[in-house]
């Protein structure tokens, strides 16, 4: 059974009367619901080519020769692109990595070499996706293999090849981090415990609809318009533009429903440059659909990171002074948005807890696998994952109960807002009432545990605890690479009324599911007092409107403070526009003697005197005549949110990362077959805190299917290579990811506390399902008795932990 | 090859290489985008059909296999002004988020309340099973069945 | 993946081998061979269909003599490349008199990139296995009618 | 998805499907297509032709014989077996087809698709094997039954040759049956299985760990002989992402206890 509690803080009647806070239901539920939604494989065009591209089966190889003429020779073909061209058109993407990443050289397609299978080496375009595909297989490749790169952990040993000799070795990245005074709390500590090394395994969110476009060049302008789900389209112009030696201005990104995105829509700038050359060499609209076998291949797979050599100074009693560890990253073939997740985790460096000296020593490496980028969680999970496994191995050894080491570590209610030892700072949150909140969901697993013992089965209870972290500085970049000149966030948003007084608003923001359209309605009729059904939120992004900033896109939790925060200030302008307009109206009545009420604008005391939306749109905009010189109206404004972010110390690696910290706390309690390792879930409970909720289904939504996401990865979910750099688990069969019958009871319940930070006190969220992995592993230690070093405990490796018990 | 299929009540006649899969002939050759694709392998379901009152995954047949046949999609559920019971109830129960399983996962949701009107909470998971939602975690689903099956 | 055996032929040694090296009669044991060419003494090419039951996996195979001590001992490297799969091995084979007859050690590594590698893990082996007893059988007709 | 190009014949007769599938040697059976038409998209197998045998109501249909043989056509989908009273002859049939993946596999695929697939991960191998089933195989020159035994030849292969196609499995008369697995999620791929069958004598036939269904008979039906019975076989499974040949062999072991125990609850 799924049920929600009602631990929640008294309404005021003022708040009852608002949208925001309500379960409105979802303003694009309908079209979705009758199969009219826009994805982008469903944009066609007249005289359209579809393009496939040649992949390469070899991890680690130099192409000696690429032959493309028995597929241009293809009738249904249109033309191809190699390596070749698109090394002699372009220029390498932009690295936002200091040097030795920086040197890397990264284009659309394999140029000279492949360094992962499943590399785009060349593209063919042809009248049908059959034949794009027929000719693909025409294209002769003459690759000498070279040993590929597949752990880690040995990139760096002697005589192990170079991925990019340009980078002059297999190290990309390398960083230390160091906050407070870490001899003085290993001294202080009764006990240091070593753990020799932790493994987070790489998976990723595999969103329903794989990454796509349909990129139309206009010849005379000079513009091409890519009708595409990426998600973060500021990001792809940055990364695309320079490239392709065009002004950003030349790239309109345009989109309306994404099938899912966690962060995994980021990176497809490589294949877009691609599609945009073909565009403008065939002179022809072109059609690209990626594949699920191509997508788990190639796309966004999530940060693989090994902790080694970890110590962790602890008293006695389970209070925690600090950790010292060494985080490897790996980071697959290429760095399309790395290294950043050698930073990214340091947005939540202690965790929920009180550690004040803190020392990790961040290398990131890269193999002959797949690149990673974003994933839902992105690097926080990884890091987050890592500070859980701590408690719970402390509690291990220390004989304590894994509650009792939380509460006395947990950062408390009462210390908020808390500023972490690199200079973040939590606004907001009771970490410990979150906790209880979620074990009275379970309630007392005793009769639970009697019952599966008599069948000779295993209870195990884990705890999850992480943080959201949300609303980025982008200054943090520099604490990658000095020399960036990115720093603090923003996002637009338009709201206009029309001459019919049709209220009408533009995001920037590319959602994937999260429902803006909806939410934004809320805030806006909050505002004007009219109806969210009065309120048009145009579905999608096109980055043409100008309700586009250089940060926007839908990633990394932040809607509901940057999309929703300028949302509020386009309609308050606008609210006061429609004052200033109807006080003129009236013959200079002052704003404090009007209101709005019922679509309109009146005189409090003579409601007589009422002004209809529909009005102020007609007079501004079709019958202005008379109207006082210096009123200046537009009933068309336009708001950037910019949160207040400082540029952080790079010396010092100090400051704020991030602006909002929603958390959540789950717990898990899972039955063992001993004899087996097979296990089910079978309870669960999630609790979240995301401050202000402006529409309590849409965050249970996302809670229950991060919780989803979390709970497949910690089961079954994992991109596994061999030696030779084959993906293992390249579709659905082997990359098993939950089905209904899979998905165990879930629990919810939620605690408000608003960010002082925030306009509507709201904070990002939708990335704290992390929580589930940490939570299973907690519960696979508890049932079996033996420490979890591994994020992945699929049955086999419960098994094989259930050998190891004393 | 030619073939007639008749789909949401209207037939259509084309002509298709027998290569053809069931899937790329309803969303490229008739234009009814709604019936999604999410895997290459048969897991997913986004292109669930049901197939002369079956239901089927249309990536798992080819085009010429449905001549003569009578397909149902999710464009044929319910007309532009309004939604069925289900359709309802899954907005009711915020049952999609992105939307791009939703049309599978209903056909697939028709066809277990054809059959059976009132299933317990096993049959619906059962009766999904074939059906991937990488954003819900399922519960709102199973939620909006039960609801309409009231 | 590595895979190794014995197998004993009822025939004297020199016939063994004279089958193990001629491109024709090993063209025979092995599986959906379509056509075969001989570049040299050390070099053939062979365009086979590996029947893998569900409609076969057409692949054109290189196969290169790398090393020869006659009469006992020989490697070749064998490189097959066909839509989805990249196959490449490694294989030799020991002969040595048992009597009147011939004891054959043999071993090979086979890799298997691309989809068809990253798709068939659980049964690639299995495969692999009985296309090798195949391969055997097919020697063994080779040899007998050699003699 | 994509296709190579492939030819495509319907044919209304076993005698038509069978002049077909001789007519050229890269023609292949289509059943249920719900491997054949995957291992189509990877374009890892690519036949020249497809004869589509969903076209032969002969090759459908459960008949339930007097002397308790069910008589199961080829073409019998999943869902029928599961939602016929016939087959209810033989319970542990229906109860397995009904864990096969998810409804729309189970409205397409067949079990004669499932048996001539052999995938090693496959539930019907390992049962049919261990409830004793026989296939009727057709030919141009008439027909033949054979045992599992002589059926199961390889992954991908058995006992229907060019040209041949599998009508009919006879399944004899019974009750106490079992089937255990470990899967990949619930009703997923399995990892492990095993199905044991007590008619008359301890039969059990373990699945994912060879070629072929692997049949023993123990010497009896208590938990040691038949831990005993599969040590003895000296399994050596493959490895793979989801299961080493040693957790494997174990399970091999776990669930043909599990089985046996399941079919002793059943009788």
């Amino acid at each position: 059974m799924s049920s929600t509690t009602t631990v929640t803080p008294e309404k005021t009647a003022e708040e009852q009367a608002t949208w925001s806070g309500q379960s409105v239901p979802r303003k694009e539920d309908r079209r979705l619901l009758q199969g009219q939604g826009v994805f982008v494989d469903d944009v066609k065009r007249h005289g359209m080519g579809f393009v496939h591209f040649v992949r390469s089966p070899y991890a680690h190889a130099h192409i000696a020769a690429i032959d493309v003429s028995k597929a241009e020779a293809h009738p249904a073909v249109y033309g191809t692109l190699t390596g070749e061209e698109v090394a002699a058109l372009t220029d390498p993407f932009f690295q936002i990595a200091s040097v030795p990443g920086a040197n890397v050289k990264d284009y659309a397609l394999a140029v000279g070499k492949v360094r992962y299978v499943g590399e785009p080496i060349v593209a063919v375009v042809a009248e049908t996706r059959e034949a794009a595909r027929d000719a693909s297989e025409l294209v002769e490749v003459e690759y000498e293999p070279l040993d590929a790169v597949t752990d880690a952990r040995h990139a760096q040993d002697d005589g192990v090849p170079t991925i990019h000799e340009d980078a002059g070795g297999n190290l990309m990245w390398h960083g230390v981090y160091e906050w407070g005074d870490l001899d003085a709390a290993f001294n202080e500590a009764d006990r240091v415990l070593t753990i020799d090394e932790l493994h987070f395994h790489r998976f990723n969110s595999t969103p329903l609809e794989c990454d796509g476009a349909l990129v139309e060049y206009n010849r005379g302008t000079g513009q091409w318009t890519l009708y595409t789900n990426n998600q973060f389209p500021g990001f792809a112009a940055i990364m695309m533009g320079p490239a392709m030696r065009c002004g950003l201005d030349k790239l309109r990104f345009v989109t309306q429903d994404i099938g899912g995105g966690f962060g995994n829509k980021i990176t497809s700038h490589p294949q877009l440059v691609a599609c945009c050359l073909l565009a403008r060499k065939l002179r022809r609209p072109i059609q690209w659909t990626e594949w699920r076998t191509d997508f788990h291949l190639s796309m966004s797979h999530g940060n693989e990171r090994w902790f080694r050599e970890t110590e962790v100074a602890v008293k006695n009693d389970g209070t925690l002074l600090g950790f010292r560890t060494k985080a490897l990253d790996d980071a697959g073939a290429y760095l399309r948005y790395e290294p950043l997740g050698g930073v990214i985790w340091a947005q939540v460096t202690p965790g929920m807890y009180r550690w004040q000296n803190i020392r990790v020593d961040f290398t990131q490496v890269a193999t002959n696998k797949a690149p990673v980028s974003p994933n839902r969680g992105y690097s926080r999970m990884q890091h987050l994952w890592f500070t859980e496994r701590v408690i719970d191995i402390v509690a291990h050894e220390l004989d304590l109960d894994p509650v009792e080491v939380r509460k006395r570590n947990y950062i408390k209610a009462e210390e908020m807002p808390y500023t972490t030892p690199n200079g973040c700072v939590y606004d907001s949150g009771d970490y410990a009432q979150m906790l209880d909140i979620a074990l009275a969901l379970i309630g007392d697993v005793g009769p639970r545990r009697a019952d599966a013992e008599a069948r000779g089965k295993l209870i195990g209870v884990g705890i999850g605890s992480t943080l959201d972290s949300g609303t980025n500085n982008f200054g943090q970049s520099r604490l990658i690479n000095p020399e960036l000149q990115f720093s603090g966030n923003n996002e637009v948003a338009t709201v206009k009324l029309d001459i019919f007084g049709e209220i009408v608003v533009t995001l920037g923001t590319t959602p994937q599911g999260q429902g803006h359209e909806t939410t934004a309605a809320q805030v806006v009729a909050d505002i004007l007092k009219c109806s969210v059904d009065d309120v048009h939120v145009r579905a999608g992004h096109d980055s043409y409107w100008n309700s586009h900033a250089g940060f926007s896109g839908t990633y990394a939790s932040q809607f509901a403070v940057t999309g929703l925060s300028a949302v509020k200030g386009a309609t308050e302008m606008l609210r006061d526009e429609i004052f200033k307009l109807a006080g003129a109206v009236f013959g200079g009545v002052p704003p404090e003697a009007l209101e709005l009420a019922d679509g309109g604008i009146r005189i409090k005391d003579n409601p007589e005197a009422f002004l209809p939306f529909m009005a102020c749109g007609a007079i501004i905009n079709a019958n202005n005549a008379g109207l006082p010189e210096d009123l200046g109206v537009t009933l068309n404004c336009r708001y950037v949110y910019r949160p207040p972010f400082q540029v952080p110390d790079v010396e010092k690696k100090y400051g704020n990362l991030t602006l909002t910290y929603a958390a959540q706390v789950h717990v898990a309690v899972i039955e063992v077959d001993p004899e087996t390792g097979y296990y089910d879930i079978v309870d669960y409970a999630a609790v979240d805190d995301c401050g202000k909720r402006i529409n309590p289904q849409i965050v249970e939504g996302q809670v229950m299917g991060a919780t989803a996401q979390a709970l497949g990865a910690a089961v079954h979910e994992v991109f596994e290579y061999d030696e030779d750099g084959n993906l293992l688990t390249p579709n659905f069969y082997d990359y098993h990811v939950p089905h209904a019958l899979d998905m165990p009871p879930l629990k919810t319940g939620f605690v408000e506390s608003p960010s002082p930070f925030t306009p509507l006190g709201t904070k990002g969220m939708g990335e704290g399902g992390g929580a589930g992995i940490h939570a299973v592993c907690a519960a696979v230690q508890d049932a079996t008795g033996a420490i979890v070093t591994d994020s992945h405990n699929p049955y086999q490796r419960v098994w094989h932990l259930l050998q190891e018990r004393p | 090859m030619n073939i007639s299929v008749t789909i949401n009540g209207t037939t259509c006649e084309r002509d298709v290489e027998p290569r053809k899969l069931l899937i790329h002939f309803v969303r490229d050759d008739l234009d009814l985008t709604g019936s999604h694709i999410g895997c290459d392998t048969g897991n997913c379901g986004a292109c669930s059909m049901i197939v002369n009152g079956q239901l089927v995954k249309s990536c798992m047949m080819l085009a010429v296999q449905a001549d003569e046949a009578a397909i149902e999609t999710v464009e044929g559920l319910s007309d532009d002004d309004e939604l069925t019971k289900l359709q309802q109830a899954f907005k009711d129960n915020h049952a999609l988020q992105c939307g791009y399983c939703t049309p599978g996962m209903l056909m697939s949701a028709t066809a277990l309340l054809r059959a059976n009107p009132h299933p317990t909470e096993d049959e619906i998971r059962k009766g999904l099973q074939g059906n991937i939602c990488r954003c819900t975690g399922y519960w709102n689903i199973f939620e909006a069945v039960k609801a309409a099956a009231e | 993946m590595n895979v190794s055996g014995e197998r004993e032929f009822a025939a004297p040694r020199d016939a063994v081998w004279r089958v193990l090296n001629d491109p024709a009669a090993m063209a025979r044991t092995m599986p959906g061979v379509e056509s075969f060419d001989v570049h040299d003494d050390t070099r053939w090419t062979a365009n086979v269909k590996i029947p893998l039951g569900l409609g076969g996996l057409r692949m054109k195979v290189d196969m290169e003599k790398v090393d020869e001590r006659e009469p006992e001992h020989a490697a070749l490297q064998i490189k097959g490349n066909g839509v989805g799969a990249m196959l490449s091995m490694t294989t030799s084979f020991d002969l040595a008199e048992n009597g009147s007859g011939t004891l054959m050690k043999w071993a090979a590594d086979v890799k298997i990139a691309g989809p068809v590698g990253s798709m068939g893990q659980r049964v690639l082996q299995p495969i692999v296995n009985q296309q090798v007893q195949h391969v055997l059988a097919a020697l063994d007709r080779e040899v007998q009618s050699g003699t | 998805m994509l296709l190579r190009e492939v030819g495509y014949v319907r044919p209304g007769s076993v005698a038509e499907a069978l002049a077909a599938l001789a007519a050229d040697d890269g023609a292949r059976a289509l059943a249920g297509g719900q491997t054949l038409v995957n291992v189509m998209k990877a374009r890892a197998g690519s036949p020249d032709v497809l004869v589509d045998l969903n076209g032969i109501d002969a090759l459908k249909g459960i008949e339930l014989g007097g002397d308790g043989t069910l008589e199961i056509g080829a073409m019998t989908t999943y869902s029928e077996i599961v939602a016929s009273s016939e087959a209810r002859a033989r319970p542990i049939l229906g109860e397995v087809c009904a864990q096969i993946a998810d409804v729309q596999v189970r409205n397409r695929g067949t079990i004669g698709g499932n048996v001539c697939t052999n995938d090693p991960t496959n539930h019907l191998p390992p049962l049919l094997a261990a409830i004793g089933a026989e296939f009727t195989i057709q030919g141009a020159d008439g027909s033949r039954t054979v045992s599992a035994a002589d059926f199961f030849l390889g992954v991908y292969f058995t006992a229907v040759g060019p040209g041949e196609l599998l009508t009919s499995v006879r399944i004899p008369a019974g009750r106490s049956d079992g089937f255990a697995a470990v899967t990949l999620g619930v009703d997923g791929t399995c990892i492990a299985s095993a199905a044991a069958s007590l008619n008359g004598h301890v039969r059990v036939a373990l699945g994912c760990v060879d070629a072929v269904p692997v049949v023993l008979e123990p010497a009896a039906a208590d938990a040691d002989a038949v831990r005993a019975a599969v040590q003895g076989a000296s399994l050596d499974p493959p490895s793979d992402v989801h299961a080493s040949a040693a957790y494997r062999v174990h399970l091999a072991e776990v669930l043909a206890v599990r089985a046996v125990q399941q079919a002793q609850g059943s009788a």
